[in-house]
């Protein structure tokens, strides 16, 4: 089933491929519903998740390189638990979601959805893999789907913006290889469950080493402070739905791979670095949401709060009890479906607008009541508005890193303030005051497809919101075997 | 000794130069371009059926001919893989090769070179290693030089210069195995090196760099590199290609040789001193390679300096030695195998965006996607793979090598790796800027072409085999295991 | 009657919140049904809210106890959902549906007309119901939500005419300065469930004692800092006044009555643990109220707009109630928020009338509005006397308990307590003189209502809207009785443990004096500058200096919130200045080894500048190198 | 080599072949630099007589003192306009310090090792009387594969050679 | 005094040290493949002498087997010589000069 899900998307982008050349509307039509059958495929690994059972679910698995006695095998895994399951599924709804925003590309569209459908299989083989390796492939393969979808179909300094998240990526990973190999050394294996089970106790090189080696490239997927400048320029250059599922899915990337492989096989090292990173999270969610509030760019400002609300991931991770790792699983899906659908909004109002300027934006309320009132409803679970799937994160964080860390706690708690600095005072500039005359002649969101993208994304925020346990008994039976380790080794 | 009935050992050499031979004769027969050609990859043809042969007779593991060669699983690997390499070389020839005037000769050579150089890693005798090996060179220089225009002179007299001197190097350092160890075979050097005593370590560390250096010219590592840019950019590109990937195949086969089959591998007691020769030239290597890369706009003294990355890469598995292990050798091996599909592909590509739009700046391949989409696409995607990003053959290289480093256990190969990784990063700057400017630029001109059907052919297969090895790497991987596990 | 069940008290809570979203989804079109809905929904809620009264006065006061909900549970994290029904409860619920169910009627025809009206509606059962979710909470966390949710429903209704920049621009402030109080609240409840575990209510104030004092320090001033946020108490008080950009029957329900009652109930909920906690943490709070009842009242005598004046006069009285908490006056803070949310709704309700009728808030503009608006005129009257605290009116039986409290445990803040009773009486009646007497002086074309009705002068407004005020003026009078021999403190004490009530106290003759005569001389001074100009308030402004411009401008305090601290220190300094640190100092160093590794690039690649024998040279030094490192290294030369 | 003779030999052709070769660096001329090669070439075969290989030391005249030598004769003739002076190019210093380090690494390899090496009567008991005899049958029986491949790099060279000067055919 | 092993193999340092030194710093490319010649002197001359001393041969007749290497080094050496010379001229054919310092068309 995990393999399906994994194929679907990469088939629909080989049927895009085929597609004649007259025929490339329909590319669109494939990606929808090449997704669509993907996200049913992970709303059914969902429900069916026992949420009772301990260990991977739906494993698929088979020796996929095997090289003898050199040390070097590896294995096609794939498997999902607790922490994996709500990941899977927010990849399957931000696909949807992507592929629905981009309803109206007409640029190149075979090759765009091809793209996206690629990316999407990228990033599920990253939440599915239970092999470092396979894990590492999937890690990379996102970036060429990525980079293309940013420096063709994006806007403004493309280019650049598309070869700084290229290369910050590379780097960032390029080292996660070195702890990976050392790893498979050291255990003999590279198969993330048998390593958590018996994590090493000594490698070849320091295991702090590995330990930085490998949570580098999660802290710049993250981002955090300082490694986090390639956001806002990938952010605000990328087409609507790359922005979605970048700030959606692939950011999650760095907190699920934290949380799935750095904190059960180096739970020692982990212990030891805590307060630092804890000091970095609390830092960039201040620091975050400062600069957030300088911004004139609608997508920068998104882009920005999210370097502010990916440091409430670390700092749950940091707090390393199960509160805390629970929070920053929860605060992952959130982050997605409220950023994601933020971005949807942006999007939106630019695709209407053609600016994002948010001097020139004024009184938009009065015209697209709909996208106004989405997008408050989605700053406002951005700034933890109870009721809303943000604030269950947040607050999930914040209790279960208090004890922990108080002072970096203090200072994400503070985080929220700013918060609803940025959100309301742009809500405020953007969607009231007095009506433009400029913007007299902008349609609402009036296609079913935009409607549609909102309302789902717009659903989970509020489902999360109001009944949390529809994803935290889920996460709790991921994390508990994880929150086992790292208090073990403490 | 010396009975015919051995030459079978060398079958595939034998074919070789029998079709050198009758290229020369067909030439001064016939004035169609194409007879000497097809009569080239006749010879390949026929020398693969002959290795092929060897394959299935089961001689693999003798030697012959007094010592001087064998036939084992890694010289199988090698055959093979320059076979493949020359045959694409005489195939792109027609499209690269406008220049030159004497086709007859250029295959000929060409072939001779092919066939030193499968002599060259069946060898396992000083002597005949020297020989083979200089044949190589001395045709390769020729070659280089062989579209007589300015440039391709100057690239040959800087190659044969070079050359000169690393042979004279090599030399020295075979004059020290054989003063020490009193025989001319591996075999015998091994027996000395393994009994070696510290009294004539010096001795030893000063003949294995020499040899190092001599034959690390043929590899292009840094510091012995410095001719490749410059030829690479002046050669025809066939020849080019057939540098980049034949000859650069067969120094590490030699290399490989001499040090895990003549210096005993892991075991000896200046294992490591040569190991972590190999490791500094790897770590200069790929972060020369790939920093001097990055402002290059001719594409193939860019890949001059790819190559020497590329070598860096590949050294790391020599420098991956541990006691009984051949993990390293397989890494070279495996490596080798994938860098020639690649590196063909790319080749491939240049010399059909060069026949059609008569430019090597890297400016000139803007938009190129829209005028030879199957061009572009392969080698953007060969260029993913020397970048070393999945799901092609490069990553899979990549980390195997850097596998094969770190399980030797030495941390000091961790810190190697290190290095490499983060070359890694530098190198996609440019790989991927390429790819960029391919597929994003905007075209100065519009007009579309097409390879010839023989190019595009070549092109697909190579991009073929480089998602191939992606994928389903594992029997290449067996075969260079099994191929490395000869040489002990 | 019997007790009420579970599910009504829930019903309570559900039914507006269930209209609002009726509304919302289906009655956009259809804005008069949206109205009778709320209204009806509202006053299913007023019924049952008195069934739960009923019931718990069946129990002295004292705990309902229904077993709580889970909502979520992840490891030792578990949140519930419950109902704590007590006579604090039981109270505040009627309060609540009272005040709402009365607005709602007024608003039928308040914002008639309005292109809002069904949105308006659905906010109302919005902000309504999640007000009855605050006060019917049992857990900390539950109470928090609503907290929160209260907050939002405020945003949303200061900033219903969101296209008045200045409409937008106090709900985003209301939002943003309470949250500064959230962040306290918030951590306050983070520290407790980190030392605790404990979200419930009751389980937090009967383990009080046994936590350290730096928790509970900690704890009770998180609460604290919440409902000083929220009841708009010094320093954070600034958002109120901006917050009379909403429709005044919102100020009258909302900025009146219920939610910025909200912080005194807070710390009235969690009486127990602020007795348990350090003293120091309890004068605080009453130095912090009666600060800000001094402040609020001074503000009110400068004000001109009559809903400002009405909004410091607020922000005073809360003062009171949260001083009284901060000297132990449970009941009394408790009993003055009872009678305080009828006459003060009452005003604000007064206030909206009249600018139902003439277009305008200031107070400038008005004037001899006594005879054309009779029914205003007289529960306005009401309405301030109670306010004043004149004998019998309800307000003078609940701020007597106050200075009751204040004269039994500092006599500094009785004075001050005393002072302010003088300066409520003289503003609210600077307003009535302002208002209601002397000469029309124009009004002004109101800019959302019809303004066709004011051609012809001000006159009184219609039914639905007087009723409310004729309704109001009832409690303003009388519910202060409620109270004379204790009645009500019982009521409420029962939501205390045993050793914390103290039954109904003795008056003491002085204070009633005191604060008898404080009132009347107000009354009298308004009278003197307002009525008979003597002296004509220009003169006495005058010879007071600086002084009242320093008051007229807020004590500059909304200078120093936000074109200091917001605009020039966090916006053009901290923000600014870490937006810079990014752009240039990350982000530069970024580019900068992208352009280092580029100027290598160029270095390295010089190296190779067709020189053959430098080539060669390369190659051969190599060598050297390579056998003399490892000489060196490995050969042990250097030893020999 | 106990005999005076031989020790003076070897001094004297060290010194002809070293004295030669350093002559070709320093010589002005690019001709005269060429017949001290072939000083230097024939010092050499000297030496190497001193080692008892009179075969090769004939076979060391004959190509290198007689047919590379005169090749170079002819390189230098056939680029006229080539400067003939011997200069040097930019990198005199590397150069001569690179060739300094070489020697000084040899001699300290060749003191400091220990040599698994022949002394006194064991020398004078290995005996290459029949030098020429024993290559032949050795180029004819061990190393007959790189003796065939010889031949064929030196039909290689001459053919590549050849193509390299070819005039160009008139098109 | 006798004459071993170490003599011949310094002499054939020095001059294999010459040559290199004529290779590097001459700026005539024949110039530059004298000096090369003179270091596969200097290896025949390290081939040579070992076969004399070396006592590291098992049976009689292997020294020679240096003899036989020499053999091929000059073959080598010979065929070497003649296709530089070719690229020589070539080269001046094409530049008119064969000096090093001048023939950097490629570079960078």
């Amino acid at each position: 089933m995990l393999t399906a899900f994994l194929l679907i998307p990469a088939i629909g982008a080989l049927v895009i491929a085929l597609l004649p050349r007259g025929r490339a509307q329909d590319a669109r039509w494939v990606a929808l519903v090449a997704s669509g059958l993907a996200f049913a495929i992970s709303i059914l690994v969902f429900v069916q998740f026992d949420r009772d059972q301990a260990g991977y679910q739906f494993v698929d698995r088979f020796e996929w390189i095997r090289a003898g006695d050199a040390g070097f095998s590896v294995q096609y895994a794939l498997g999902v638990d607790g922490l994996s399951t709500p990941m899977v599924l927010l990849t399957g709804l931000l696909s949807v979601a992507a592929v629905l925003v981009s309803f109206n590309v007409s640029l190149r569209p075979k090759e765009y959805f091809a793209w996206l459908l690629v990316l999407e299989t990228a990033v599920a083989g990253v939440f599915l893999s239970l092999d470092l390796i396979q894990f590492f492939i999937f890690w990379e393969l996102e970036l060429i789907p990525m980079y293309l979808l940013i420096s063709i179909w994006g806007s403004g300094r493309k280019e650049y913006s598309a070869m700084k998240f290229l290369l910050y990526t590379i780097a960032g990973s390029a080292l996660m290889l070195v702890g990976f190999l050392v790893l498979g050394l050291t255990a003999g294996t590279f198969d993330i469950e048998r390593l958590t089970a018996s994590p090493p106790t000594e490698a070849i090189i320091p295991l702090a080493a590995i330990f930085w080696f490998i949570l580098a490239a999660f802290l710049v997927k993250l981002p955090v402070f300082p490694v986090h400048t390639w956001l806002p320029d990938a952010h605000t250059d990328a087409p609507t739905a790359v922005s979605v599922m970048l700030a959606g899915v692939l950011l999650k990337m760095g907190g699920y791979g934290i949380l799935r492989i750095v904190l059960p096989i180096l739970p020692d090292q982990a212990q030891d670095f805590r307060v630092l990173l804890a000091a970095i999270a609390g830092f960039s969610v201040v620091y975050g949401a400062l600069i957030t509030l300088r911004q004139r760019d609608l997508k920068r400002l998104v882009a920005y709060s999210s370097v502010s609300h990916m440091g409430y991931v670390l700092l749950g991770i940091a707090a390393l009890g199960p509160v805390g790792l629970s929070g920053a699983a929860l605060q992952m899906f959130t982050h997605g479906t409220i950023t994601g659908l933020l971005f949807i909004m942006v999007g939106l109002v630019y695709d209407r607008a053609h600016t994002r300027q948010i001097s020139e934006l004024s009184g938009l309320m009065h015209r697209m009541p709909l996208i106004g009132v989405v997008m408050i409803v989605a700053g406002l679970a951005a700034l933890g508005l109870p009721g809303l799937s943000g604030f269950v994160a947040e607050l999930t964080v914040f209790l279960g890193s208090l004890e922990a860390h108080p002072v970096a706690t203090i200072a994400a708690v503070f985080g929220v303030v700013l918060a609803a600095g940025y959100i309301l005072w742009t809500v405020q500039r953007v969607f009231t005051g007095p009506p433009n005359e400029r913007w007299a002649d902008l349609p609402d969101a009036n296609q079913w497809w935009e409607r549609t993208a909102m309302g789902a994304m717009l659903v989970s925020i509020l489902v999360v919101g109001i009944y949390p346990r529809v994803l935290t008994d889920v996460i709790e039976s991921g994390i508990d075997p994880i929150a086992a380790i790292v208090q073990r080794g403490g | 000794m010396g009975g015919l009935e051995e030459l079978h050992h060398i079958a595939p050499v034998i074919a070789l130069l029998a079709g050198a031979a009758l290229v020369l004769l067909a030439d001064l027969v016939s004035n169609r371009r194409t007879d000497v050609q097809w009569l080239a990859l006749l010879a390949l043809v026929v020398a693969t059926f002959m290795a092929c042969w060897q394959v299935l007779a089961g001689i693999a593991g003798e030697s012959a001919l007094g010592g001087a060669v064998v036939v084992d699983v890694f010289s199988l690997y090698f055959t093979f893989l320059l076979l493949a390499v020359a045959a694409a070389v005489v195939i792109v020839s027609s499209d690269g090769l406008q220049r030159v005037e004497q086709k007859g000769e250029f295959y000929a050579l060409l072939l001779t070179s092919t066939a030193s150089m499968v002599l060259l890693a069946q060898a396992q005798e000083l002597i005949t290693i020297f020989v083979a090996l200089e044949t190589t060179s001395i045709v390769q220089f020729v070659l280089a030089g062989i579209a007589r225009d300015d440039r391709s002179s100057e690239a040959g007299l800087k190659y044969l210069l070079t050359g000169a001197i690393s042979a004279a190097v090599l030399l020295y350092g075979f004059a020290f195995l054989f003063g020490l160890s009193g025989t001319t075979s591996l075999a015998g050097i091994a027996e000395f090196v393994g009994t070696g005593s510290e009294e004539t370590r010096l001795a030893l560390v000063l003949a294995f760099v020499l040899v190092a250096a001599g034959i690390g010219f043929k590899m292009a590592i840094v510091p012995f590199h410095a001719w490749a840019p410059d030829v690479y950019q002046g050669a025809p590109t066939p020849v080019t290609t057939f540098l980049s990937v034949a000859s650069k195949a067969a120094g590490f086969a030699i290399v490989l040789r001499i040090f895990y089959a003549g210096l005993g591998g892991g075991d000896t007691f200046v294992a490591e001193d040569w190991a972590k020769m190999f490791a500094v030239f790897a770590a200069l290597s790929m972060t020369f390679g790939n920093i001097a890369a990055i402002q290059q706009t001719d594409v193939k003294r860019l890949l001059g300096y790819s190559s020497i990355a590329q070598a860096g890469n590949i050294a790391v598995g020599l420098a991956a030695v541990a006691g009984g292990s051949t993990l390293g050798p397989s890494a070279v091996l495996f490596f080798l195998g994938t860098y020639a599909a690649t590196n063909l592909g790319v080749f491939i590509a240049v010399i059909a965006v060069s026949k059609s739009i008569g430019s090597d700046d890297l400016r000139d391949y803007a938009g190129l996607l829209k005028r030879s989409p199957g061009t572009a696409l392969v080698l953007s995607l060969c260029l993913l793979s020397l970048t070393g990003i999945p799901p092609t053959a490069g990553f899979i290289a990549k980390v195997y090598v850097f596998n094969s480093a770190v399980q030797t256990g030495e941390n000091w190969l961790v810190w190697l790796i290190v290095v490499a990784v983060l070359n890694t990063a530098i190198s996609a700057y440019y790989y991927l800027r390429w790819a960029r400017v391919m597929i994003l630029d905007e075209p100065r001109e519009t007009v579309a072409f097409r390879p010839s059907l023989a190019t595009n052919g070549l092109l697909m297969l190579a991009g073929a085999g480089v998602l191939f090895l992606g994928v389903v790497p594992t029997p290449l991987i067996e075969a260079a295991r099994r191929a490395a596990e000869t040489l002990v | 009657m019997s007790d009420i069940s579970e599910g009504a008290v829930w019903a309570i809570y559900f039914v507006p919140l269930g209209a609002a979203m009726v509304i919302a989804a289906l009655l956009r079109g259809r804005p008069r049904d949206a109205g009778r809905l709320m209204i009806l929904a509202i006053g299913v809620s007023w019924l049952l809210a008195l069934w739960a009264l009923n019931t718990v006065h069946g129990h002295h006061g004292e705990s309902v106890g229904f077993a709580p909900h889970t909502w979520m549970e992840l490891f030792n994290l578990e949140v519930t959902f419950g109902i704590r029904l007590d006579g604090l409860t039981g109270v505040m619920l009627v309060v609540v549906t009272s005040v709402a169910l009365l607005v709602q009627i007024y608003s039928t025809e308040y914002m008639r007309g309005d292109g809002g009206y069904a949105r308006y509606y659905a906010y109302m059962g919005l902000f309504t119901s999640s007000m009855l979710g605050l006060v019917l909470a049992s857990s900390l966390l539950q109470l928090f939500i609503y907290w929160e949710l209260v907050g939002l429903s405020s945003y949303l209704l200061i900033g219903f005419w969101f296209n008045r920049p200045s409409a937008a621009a106090a709900a985003k402030k209301a939002f943003i300065v309470t949250r500064f109080g959230d962040f306290g609240f918030l951590l306050g409840v983070l520290l407790i469930w980190s030392k605790t575990g404990e979200f419930d209510i009751a389980t937090i104030n009967a383990n009080a004692e046994e936590l350290s004092a730096a928790v509970l320090a900690g704890f009770t001033l998180g609460l604290f800092a919440g409902a000083v946020g929220k009841s708009a108490q010094f320093p954070l008080h600034i958002w109120l006044p901006d917050a009379m950009e909403g429709p005044t029957p919102v100020s009258a329900l909302i900025h009146a009555a219920t939610m910025v009652a909200a912080g005194v109930y807070l710390i009235a909920r969690f009486f127990p643990t602020f007795e348990a906690a350090p003293s120091e943490v309890t004068t605080l709070i009453a130095y912090i109220g009666a600060l800000t009842a001094l402040l609020a009242a001074t503000m009110g005598i400068v004000a001109t707009d009559i809903k400002r004046v009405l909004a410091y006069s607020t922000i005073s009285q809360l003062g009171y109630m949260v001083m009284a908490l901060g000297l132990g006056g449970y009941v009394a803070a408790i009993f003055h928020l009872f009678t305080h949310a009828f006459f003060k709704a009452l005003l604000f309700l007064g206030s909206g009338s009249v600018n139902h009728a003439t277009g305008t808030f200031d107070m400038r503009k008005m004037g001899g509005l006594r005879s054309s608006m009779p029914v205003t005129w007289l529960t306005f009257l009401v309405g301030s006397l109670s306010l004043a605290g004149v004998f019998p009116l309800a307000g003078f039986w609940s701020k007597d308990e106050i200075l009751l409290d204040a004269w039994n445990h500092n006599r500094l803040l009785f004075g001050v307590g005393v002072l302010v009773a003088f300066m409520t009486a003289f503003y609210m009646f600077r307003a009535i003189f302002m208002t209601f007497f002397g000469e029309y002086r124009g009004g002004e074309v109101s800019d959302h209502g019809s303004a066709d009705e004011h051609h012809s002068g001000p006159h009184e407004s219609p039914l639905p809207m007087w009723a409310p005020l004729a309704i109001l003026a009832v409690p303003a009078v009388l519910i202060g009785l409620v109270n004379v021999d204790g009645d009500f403190g019982h009521l409420i004490e029962g939501a205390l443990p045993e050793a914390l009530r103290h039954g109904h106290p003795d008056l003491q003759s002085v204070v009633l004096v005191s604060s008898t005569v404080a009132a009347l001389l107000g009354i009298g001074a308004a009278a003197a500058l307002y009525h008979a100009r003597m002296p004509a308030p220009e003169v006495l402004r005058a010879r007071l200096g600086p002084l009242p411009g320093v008051v007229e401008n807020k004590f500059y305090m909304d200078v120093i919130a936000e074109d200091i601290i917001v605009r020039r220190v966090l916006y053009g300094g901290i923000a600014r200045a870490a937006e810079l640190f990014d752009t240039y100092v990350v982000d530069t160093a970024v580019n900068a080894a992208g352009r280092a590794t580029r100027l290598a690039g160029d270095i390295s690649r010089r190296t190779t500048f067709g020189q053959q024998q430098a080539y060669s040279s390369l190659l051969l030094a190599g060598v050297v190198a390579a056998v003399v490192v490892i000489f060196v290294l490995s050969g042990n030369v250097l030893e020999r | 080599m106990e005999s005076n003779g031989v020790v003076l030999g070897f001094y004297l052709l060290s010194g002809l072949t070293v004295g030669s070769a350093l002559l070709v660096f320093v010589s002005r001329n690019l001709l005269h630099a060429v017949l001290f090669l072939v000083l230097s070439f024939l010092g050499m075969a000297g030496l190497f007589v001193t080692l008892s290989a009179d075969f090769i030391a004939v076979a060391q005249v004959l190509i290198y003192a007689g047919a590379i030598s005169v090749l170079l004769v002819f390189a230098v003739m056939l680029t006229p306009l080539a400067s003939r002076d011997n200069a040097n190019s930019l990198f005199v210093l590397p150069g001569v310090l690179t060739g300094l380090a070489f020697a000084g690494i040899v001699g300290f390899v060749a003191v400091d090792v220990t040599w698994p090496e022949l002394t006194g009567d064991a020398v004078m008991s290995r005996d290459f009387a029949t030098t020429v005899q024993g290559i032949g049958s050795a180029l004819l029986e061990p190393y007959i594969l790189a003796f065939e491949v010889a031949s064929v790099l030196l039909l290689a060279a001459l053919i590549g050679a050849i193509l390299l000067v070819r005039e160009d055919e008139p098109a | 005094m006798s004459v071993t092993l170490e003599h011949y193999l310094a002499v054939s340092g020095l001059v294999f040290g010459i040559g290199i030194a004529i290779a590097l710093s001459k700026r005539n490319a024949i110039a530059v493949l004298m000096g090369v010649e003179l270091m596969l002197n200097a290896v025949n001359l390290t081939f040579l002498s070992f076969s004399r001393f070396s006592a590291a041969f098992d049976e009689a007749s292997a020294p020679l087997a240096g003899h036989v290497f020499v053999v091929f080094v000059l073959t080598v050496a010979a065929a070497e010589a003649a296709v530089a010379l070719a690229m020589a001229v070539l080269v001046y054919r094409r530049r008119e000069t064969v000096d090093l310092d001048r023939i950097n068309l490629m570079r960078w």
